[in-house]
């Protein structure tokens, strides 16, 4: 009993925390990107500032506009906190975590892609299809990619459920698997690729022959704007958690384990501080590619991810 | 062993059949194939009569008649009544190769006599010789059906190889049971008068008796 | 109990009966088209949901048999209701409940004849089908077979005066032919010469491995023509638009699933003894043919071909599901086998039904605003609310999206392919995840494919304004659909029961279930084998995500304000939004087409450059036909030449074929 | 007694009608004959049924649970046809195509020809079956050149001659057939009689019957169509009317290979060996496949299904040679209802075409639109013809196919690709002609379309249930057939 309040609570805080820390994680990324560009920047609570600002709005919605248009924000930004909710961040054996593995993720991740493409395609308007068909592109080519990485992981620890992947590689003799290391490389590339950044995708322009995610929402404003950006912050903060949790798992502590939260907070923190400026490094180093590029770029990390699952067959079984 | 001079006859028949079948394979001229056939047909009477007379096989009396009656004087009259009709009196063959056809007849003769060796081991008759020459006859018809270009001169050959299966039957085992004698007669002139039937339509549908105009129906 | 006073058998063979003699009747009402759409089809559905009840009572009891005095008189018709037919015979059942109410509403326009006719063969349709589940032995088995194959073969030429309808029949009724052959054979062989042919003698037969191997391949081969498995698949594309959609409905929805049931009879009932090779082979083409599939389904712009198509990549899924079980069995491994099998029976199912649904929704597209085309659709769903929703369940199961049905199966899939570590050879244990990979692939452009149908057709602007009186489905429809869909979410929410009930089935054929853990499992979780391994919660899952959605409104409209205006879409600084500016269904697969280039044979028809209306459009061909069908059908015309020269028209030549042939005869005997 | 009025019925009628067949009633006369004849095999049916075999008229008849079926069967058909010709012949004579005098023949001739089939399924005497036989090519060659059209008669020529050289073959089988009993029974009449040869075949010299059974085959294979002695059947199917078409399918080619079976049998007692089934076989599987790859380039719609006759002929003739209970069993449900189909068949396609006024299929379209009957009837028969469940065909087939699975796995592919092959080429033509649209004008009368029907019912009725007595027929028959 007292374990499954203490698991809840830990859920609920994992939750809330993260929720809030989203926008500051995208804040510190493009905080670190100022830099690099010799630029002052807008500084890491710039985020916030944005979403309040839409929230106070007033929305307008085309005339044509169906529910779809108008309810998917909430069930994108549902999805993410859902996402983000399942994933072992502060600590494992959360309530939640049984109730979808890691192609349940994937799962959901699709889902809100689903709904964003079909929101896109509701008014009708040249940008809104190209987005959408897009969207789906990088989609289709970065979704196997990762659930090969995944399953890469799931392999090696016998289980497709994160806690048990964590715990595996966070509370297991330390060992060197070959296999991750591909894992790894192909995650990078299916996260850049799945968060609209560089080289797939700019956020920051809305250059028509090359915007990806942007042309599908450009018809939101105000409050569905906001829980689109937040929803974005929050999925660039899920797949970073994601690749911590797999990749290094250290510090995260066991439900209802008190005296190590403090502890874990502390290893989250650095470790987002630290993938924030290491994503922001990549942007920097690397250009935007042409759209039809993409799938090569996309079925390099699928290969590298298949590669690296066929390796754990050969050398570790 | 010495043949008894019956068997020496029918024997001498025998072989006179035989002449007489390459006779029709080279005979060019239907109105002389048609003689030809009556002549083939009273040797054959004749031999029937001898094996009749050597053995006293009664039932073969009958077939004697019938065959007489039948094939030695209607058909050969129905025949020449049809060329008559038709007009075919100087009608002949034209381009078939003799020689080769000799040839080949000669090829099946011997296959016949092959064929028969072992048959004629088993039969008792006095006869039992002459089989081979039978099937000879047989397949010498047939040939000649081949190789006619005429609806007459085909249906002459088919009276051969009627005459020839005749002959097997009496030379192998004196005659079949008189039902099917009859039979077989019976059927041999009503053949005989629908062939008649059928000059006559196909005249008035190709105004000639060659078969070269009947040969629309095929896969084109 | 219903079945003390009869056994549910014998409800099943009288309700078989019910829809032979509803048949007649409707062949009866040629002159009343009204009461064939009022009474015959609504009793039909009353007889469907009699056999679902029935199919689902077996699920838990004993196998019943039953003799029937027909029949060949030494082979009478054998029967046998066991847990396998019925889960088929429920979904036949279920699935044709909705399509008879559908049908009520949709044949409305039909004329007396044609309805008649229709009513026909649609029951005898049924009635074949459920034959074919309940048949016990090898006659029995390949008459309903038949039966089935020539009343769906009427039914897709309804609109013969259509040349395509034609053709795509003949091309329908060859491929079924032709398995059906091959079927017969691999029956030949099963019974490995003691020549009985009752299901329990083929199971007695002994086979050596080579011959049980051949009974295997010619099983395969006859059953995936009608399941429409790679290269056989092409019949599907052509009957399914040919036929009236409640038709194709129960085509792809029921008829190519009881070729997987012979398949599973065929495999594991009779041949018993798996040999892994076998797996292999099924697990392959699976893949291919999943992979074509979608491939195609995606640069259709048919609706109706594009589900046909649809319906060949799930066969193929269903097919991997299969192999991997063959596999796991010939390896030794048969609890993963048995894993593997319920995935693929609960794909089967799940396909079933959401195709069902998706090709009854098309239908109602049809027959309100007469398209079958992507191209010229657009914004229905301001037109036909309720047709969009089914469809937007059905989509969303198909893409298998959480935490409908289409996901739940194959998640199920996933977790049998990550069991390879448990096989022996290296070779295997790397082949097989890459298995997965593919499935992964094909699941995400399935997303993508239906993301196209759903947006093309439901959402953005009217493509061609000027297309009036259009309305929404009919009141039968939409109980037809409504039903399909909710089968679709409870499916996808109560997985847990739907597994030990196929469990059931495993147990009776294979002898083996799943591991305690997966047994023992509330109905919340679902686990294939350990809590350890894997888990999936639906509904937690769709709790959760419902809530976060209330929650989040709650919070936006009660932190912040609920203002709301309307206004005109931004114009991107055009003049004006024309619907033609959309993407239309080829811009979507435009993409594709070019990353997958080798697959197709597409050509592209340009506008000429003075065009004043131009249309730039492309047509996708499947390579199968010139690649192979065109062949053989040249070789044979070939051959059949060759032979024509034999008949020659001249009868010395034909005397001459009589001589040679006593000569040679008579020089063979001596 | 049965026997003398099932004989005396048609030979009578056919007399009559060479004198009155001119009449208008002439046709209703001739289907009265038909029902009479049908009776009487009734009535012997019936006998047979309740005192099993029999030999009458100092054993120059015999009766036993081989021929009971098929007299039975060549009655029913015969009454069938007639029934459909009745409209038939009226129609084609309200087009010109025939003249009274013809249609007198016509009807003496069709009692004349289901004598002589029936007097060569009683007959226990050899010499009298080939006499019978030889008389059926006779009464039917005058039928085929009936239209009096250049190609009729080349196709009733060639019928005459290629049949009359075939038979004569057979007369020398049976003389030698003759030769080898006349050791063991002596000469005389009973030396030929079926039934004491059946009794001795043991004691028959085996080099002389493998020899007559050379003989015997070519020569009534030559009827039954086996390929290559098959060549004069398409085109008297085709040229021929169309009843006539129907009874040669029907009725010719089941008569002569019972004729073939009868000698197998024999033989088969003499030599100990499988020669006689191998030959079968042979001519079998050569007939199926040349027919199956021939069926694909036809025009003729009669011409077509003449040639799956000639593969069904092949099918049947294979079983036959497989021997064994249910191969044989196979072989007979085959031949019934093959004969059933395919007559229905015939009438369907008459019709068909009497409706578009041509034979040739691409000028034949949309038959269901103007006159669903015709165009059902033969879409179904053609189902049925080429083995789809549930009709009867199919359960052959599967007997066969199956038998022949485990006793010759080495003909099923070829048995394999000739169904294919066969089906695509028929199913492809029948459905373009029974489909589509169509602007073909109304039939004089209306056609009689209940023969169809009727045969149809019983193909679909053997499929799904065999009745025991017949199930008891052909197990007896295929005991001793072995």
């Amino acid at each position: 009993m007292n374990t499954l309040v203490s698991g809840i609570l830990f859920q609920v805080l994992q939750s809330v925390l993260m929720v809030l820390l989203a926008p500051l994680l995208l804040g510190w990324v493009n905080q670190c990107r100022a830099w690099l560009q010799n630029k002052k920047g807008a500084g890491i609570f710039q985020p916030y500032r944005t979403l309040r600002k839409l929230f106070n709005k007033d929305a307008i919605l085309a005339n044509n506009a169906t529910v779809f248009f108008q309810r998917m924000p909430y069930v994108l930004f549902a999805c993410m906190w859902l996402a983000v909710g399942i994933v072992p961040v502060l600590a494992t054996g959360l309530p939640f975590s049984p109730a979808a593995d890691v192609i349940a993720l994937v799962g959901i991740f699709a889902l809100a892609r689903v709904f964003q493409a079909l929101a896109a395609m509701d008014i009708g308007t040249a940008f809104g299809g190209l987005g959408a068909r897009r969207e789906m592109l990088i989609g289709f080519l970065a979704e196997p990619a990762m659930l090969m990485t995944l399953f890469t992981a799931s392999l090696i620890s016998q289980s497709t459920s994160l806690v048990t992947i964590v715990d595996n590689f966070a509370h297991h003799p330390f060992a060197i698997y070959p296999s991750m290391a591909f894992a790894a490389a192909a995650f990078v590339m299916v996260m850049l690729a799945e968060n609209a950044r560089i080289p797939i995708d700019n956020p920051v322009t809305h250059l028509e022959l090359t915007m990806i995610h942007e042309a599908m929402i450009l018809e939101y404003s105000a409050r569905h704007l906001a829980l689109i950006e937040w929803a974005t912050s929050l999925k660039l903060t899920t797949y970073i958690c994601i690749g911590i949790a797999i990749f290094l798992p250290f510090g995260i502590a066991k439900a209802g384990d008190w005296m190590a939260l403090p502890l874990a907070i502390v290893a989250l923190l650095a470790k987002l501080a630290a993938a924030g400026a290491g994503l922001a490094l990549l942007e920097m180093v690397s250009a935007k590619i042409r759209i039809f590029r993409a799938p090569e770029f996309l079925s390099t990390a699928f290969l590298l991810a298949t590669l690296g699952m066929l390796t754990h067959f050969l050398l570790e079984v | 062993m010495t043949i008894p001079l019956s068997g020496q006859l029918i024997n001498l028949s025998a072989a006179f059949l035989l002449l007489v079948g390459f006779a029709m394979l080279a005979q060019r001229r239907i109105l002389s194939l048609i003689n030809l056939f009556a002549m083939q047909s009273f040797v054959l009477v004749l031999s029937t009569l001898i094996v009749a007379i050597s053995t006293h096989q009664h039932h073969l009396y009958y077939s004697v008649g019938i065959t007489f009656v039948l094939k030695v004087i209607l058909i050969p009259w129905l025949l020449h009544r049809f060329i008559r009709k038709l007009n075919l009196k100087w009608d002949v063959e034209t381009h078939i190769a003799i020689p080769t056809t000799m040839l080949l007849g000669i090829v099946l003769v011997i296959f016949a006599f092959n064929l028969a060796q072992p048959i004629s081991q088993l039969s008792g008759t006095v006869t039992r010789h002459t089989l081979g020459i039978a099937i000879a006859g047989v397949l010498l018809a047939f040939l000649m059906m081949i190789t006619r270009r005429k609806a007459v001169s085909q249906v002459i050959g088919f009276l051969a190889m009627e005459n020839g299966l005749f002959f097997a039957a009496t030379s192998a085992t004196y005659g079949m049971p008189l039902v099917v004698e009859l039979g077989i007669a019976l059927d041999v002139l009503v053949a005989m008068v629908i062939f008649g039937i059928f000059f006559f339509h196909i005249r008035e549908a190709f105004d000639s008796l060659d078969l070269k105009h009947m040969e629309q129906l095929k896969e084109d | 109990m219903a079945h003390s006073v009869f056994l549910p058998i014998e409800i099943a063979c009288l309700a078989l009966l019910a829809w032979i003699v509803l048949a007649f009747l409707g062949l009866a009402c040629i002159r009343q088209p009204r009461i064939i759409l009022n009474v015959i089809f609504p009793a039909g559905a009353a007889i469907s949901l009699v056999i679902a009840v029935v199919g689902f009572m077996a699920l838990t009891l004993q196998a019943q048999t039953i003799i029937l005095p027909l029949g060949l008189p030494n082979l009478p018709f054998h029967l046998r209701l066991d847990n396998l037919s019925g889960v088929f015979l429920t979904l036949l059942g279920g699935v044709s409940f909705a399509v008879s109410i559908f049908s009520c509403g949709y044949f409305r326009n039909y004329n007396g004849p044609k309805l008649a006719l229709v009513a026909l063969q649609y029951h005898t349709f049924l009635a074949s089908m459920a034959l074919v589940l309940l048949a016990d032995d090898a006659y029995l088995f390949m008459v309903a077979w038949g039966a089935m194959a020539v009343a769906s073969y009427f039914l897709v030429t309804t609109e013969h005066q259509v040349p395509q309808n034609r053709s795509a029949g003949f091309i329908y009724l060859l491929t079924a032919h032709l398995g059906a052959i091959a079927i017969l054979f691999s029956f030949g062989v099963i019974q490995g010469g003691h020549g009985e042919y009752t299901f329990d003698a083929l199971r007695q037969a002994p086979l050596t491995p080579l011959w049980s191997t051949v009974a295997f391949l010619l099983a395969f081969f006859g059953f995936g023509a009608k399941a429409g498995m790679l290269p056989l698949h092409i019949w599907l594309p052509e009957a399914h638009p040919a036929a009236p959609s409640p038709v194709s409905a129960l085509m792809s929805g029921v008829m190519i699933k009881t070729a997987i049931y012979g398949m599973i009879r065929v495999i594991y009932d009779l041949l018993g003894v798996i040999q892994w090779q076998w797996g292999m082979v099924v697990l392959t083409v699976g893949a291919a043919t999943a992979l074509f599939g979608i491939l195609f389904a995606l640069t259709q712009n048919d609706l109706k071909r594009l589900l046909a198509y649809s319906s060949v990549e799930n066969i193929g899924i269903i097919l991997i599901g299969l192999g991997l079980s063959m596999v796991f069995m010939g390896m030794g491994h048969p609890t993963l086998g048995v894993l593997g099998l319920i995935a693929a029976l609960y794909h089967t199912i799940n396909h079933g039904i959401y195709k069902a649904l998706l090709f009854l929704g098309a239908g109602a597209i049809l027959r309100s605003s007469g398209m079958r085309n992507l191209n010229q659709m657009g914004g229905f769903i301001r037109h036909m609310p309720k047709i969009a929703l089914f469809m937007l369940v059905g989509v969303l199961s198909i893409s298998a999206l959480p935490p409908l049905n289409g996901f739940a199966s194959e998640w199920l899939i996933f977790q049998t392919t990550l069991q390879a570590p448990a096989l022996q050879s290296g070779v295997l244990r790397s082949l097989v995840p890459v298995t997965a990979a593919i499935l992964a692939l094909v699941g995400a452009l399935t997303a993508t494919c239906f993301v196209k149908v759903f947006g093309i057709a439901f959402l953005g602007q009217m493509r061609n304004p000027d297309l009036k009186e259009i309305h929404d489905a009919r009141f039968t429809e939409t109980i037809g659909m409504a039903w399909l869909a909710i089968s679709c979410v409870v499916l996808g929410l109560l997985p847990v029961f739907v597994i030990h009930l196929l469990n059931n089935v495993s147990l009776s054929i294979t002898g083996f279930g799943l591991p305690s853990d997966a047994v023992d499992s509330n109905w919340i979780w679902l686990i294939p084998t350990s809590a350890a391994r894997a888990s999936y919660s639906p509904i937690i899952f769709f709790a959760v995500v419902i809530s976060a959605v209330l929650i989040t409104i709650f919070l936006v409209h009660r932190l912040y304000h609920g203002r709301l205006r309307r206004g005109p879409a931004w114009d991107c600084g055009y003049p004006e939004q024309t619907p033609r500016m959309q993407d239309s269904s080829d811009a979507f697969a435009q993409a594709i087409r070019r990353i997958f280039g080798p697959v197709f044979k597409a050509t592209r028809h340009f506008p000429s450059p003075d065009d004043t209306a131009p249309r730039f459009s492309v047509t996708v061909e499947d390579k199968h036909w010139a690649g192979l069908y065109l062949r053989i059908a040249r070789l044979t015309t070939f051959v059949s030449n060759q032979l024509g020269v034999v008949q020659q028209g001249r009868i010395h030549v034909y005397l001459l074929y009589s001589l040679v042939t006593l000569i040679a005869l008579l020089i063979f005997v001596q | 007694m049965e026997i003398f009025w099932i004989l005396a019925i048609p030979l009578t009628g056919g007399a009559l009608l060479a004198v009155l067949g001119n009449r208008d009633w002439a046709p209703e006369f001739g289907l009265f004959l038909s029902a009479c004849t049908l009776v009487a095999a009734g009535f012997l049916t019936a006998h047979v049924v309740s005192e099993g075999p029999f030999t009458a008229f100092n054993e120059q008849f015999f009766v036993d649970s081989f021929n009971i079926f098929l007299v039975a069967l060549t009655a029913l058909v015969a009454f069938t046809t007639s029934l459909f010709s009745r409209p038939y012949m009226r129609i084609e004579r309200d087009h010109g195509k025939v003249g009274v005098k013809a249609l007198r023949l016509y009807h003496s001739m069709f009692q004349l020809f289901t004598f002589t089939m029936l007097l060569a399924l009683l007959s226990n005497n050899m010499g009298i079956l080939w006499v019978a036989m030889e008389a059926a090519t006779l009464t039917t060659v005058l039928l085929v050149s009936l239209y009096r059209t250049p190609a009729s008669l080349e196709a009733a020529w060639k019928y005459f001659i290629l049949c009359g050289v075939g038979i004569a073959q057979a007369l020398f089988g049976t003389i030698l057939l003759y030769f080898a009993a006349e050791k063991i029974l002596g000469s005389g009449g009973t030396a030929l009689l079926w039934t004491h040869l059946n009794a001795v075949k043991p004691q028959l010299e085996p080099t002389v019957l493998s020899l007559a059974f050379i003989f015997l085959l070519v020569g009534y294979g030559t009827k039954v169509g086996l390929v290559p002695l098959h060549n004069w059947l398409p085109d008297a199917h085709a040229e021929g009317p169309t009843p006539v078409s129907a009874v040669l399918s029907g009725l010719l080619l089941n008569v002569a290979l019972y004729a073939v079976v009868r000698a197998k049998v024999l033989v088969d007692g003499a030599l100990h060996t499988h020669l006689a089934g191998y030959l079968m076989m042979g001519f079998g599987l050569l007939s199926v496949t040349v027919a199956a790859f021939l069926l694909s380039r036809q025009k003729d719609i009669k011409r077509m299904f003449a040639y799956s006759s000639i593969e069904h002929m092949g099918l049947i003739t294979f079983a036959f040679g497989m021997g064994g209970a249910v191969a044989s069993f196979a072989g007979l449900l085959h031949m019934t209802v093959h004969s059933l189909t395919k007559s229905a068949i015939f009438f369907a396609a008459g019709h068909a075409a009497q409706i578009t006024g041509t034979q040739i299929m691409d000028n034949i379209r949309g038959l269901i639109r103007q006159s669903p009957a015709v165009g059902w009837g033969l879409m179904l028969g053609t189902i049925a013809i080429l083995g789809i469940p549930p009709f009867g065909v199919f359960a052959s087939e599967f007997l066969i196919l199956t038998a022949a699975m485990h006793q010759t796995p080495w003909a099923i592919p070829f048995l394999l690709i000739s169904l294919g092959v066969a089906f695509a080429a028929i199913f492809s033509k029948v459905q373009s002609m029974v489909f589509g649209e169509t602007t073909a004008p109304r039939l004089s009368h209306s056609p009689a379309l209940v023969p169809v029907f009727v045969h149809l019912l019983l193909v679909l009725l053997l499929g799904i249930y065999i009745p025991p007595y017949l199930a008891e027929w052909f197990h007896q028959a295929a005991q001793w057939i072995g």
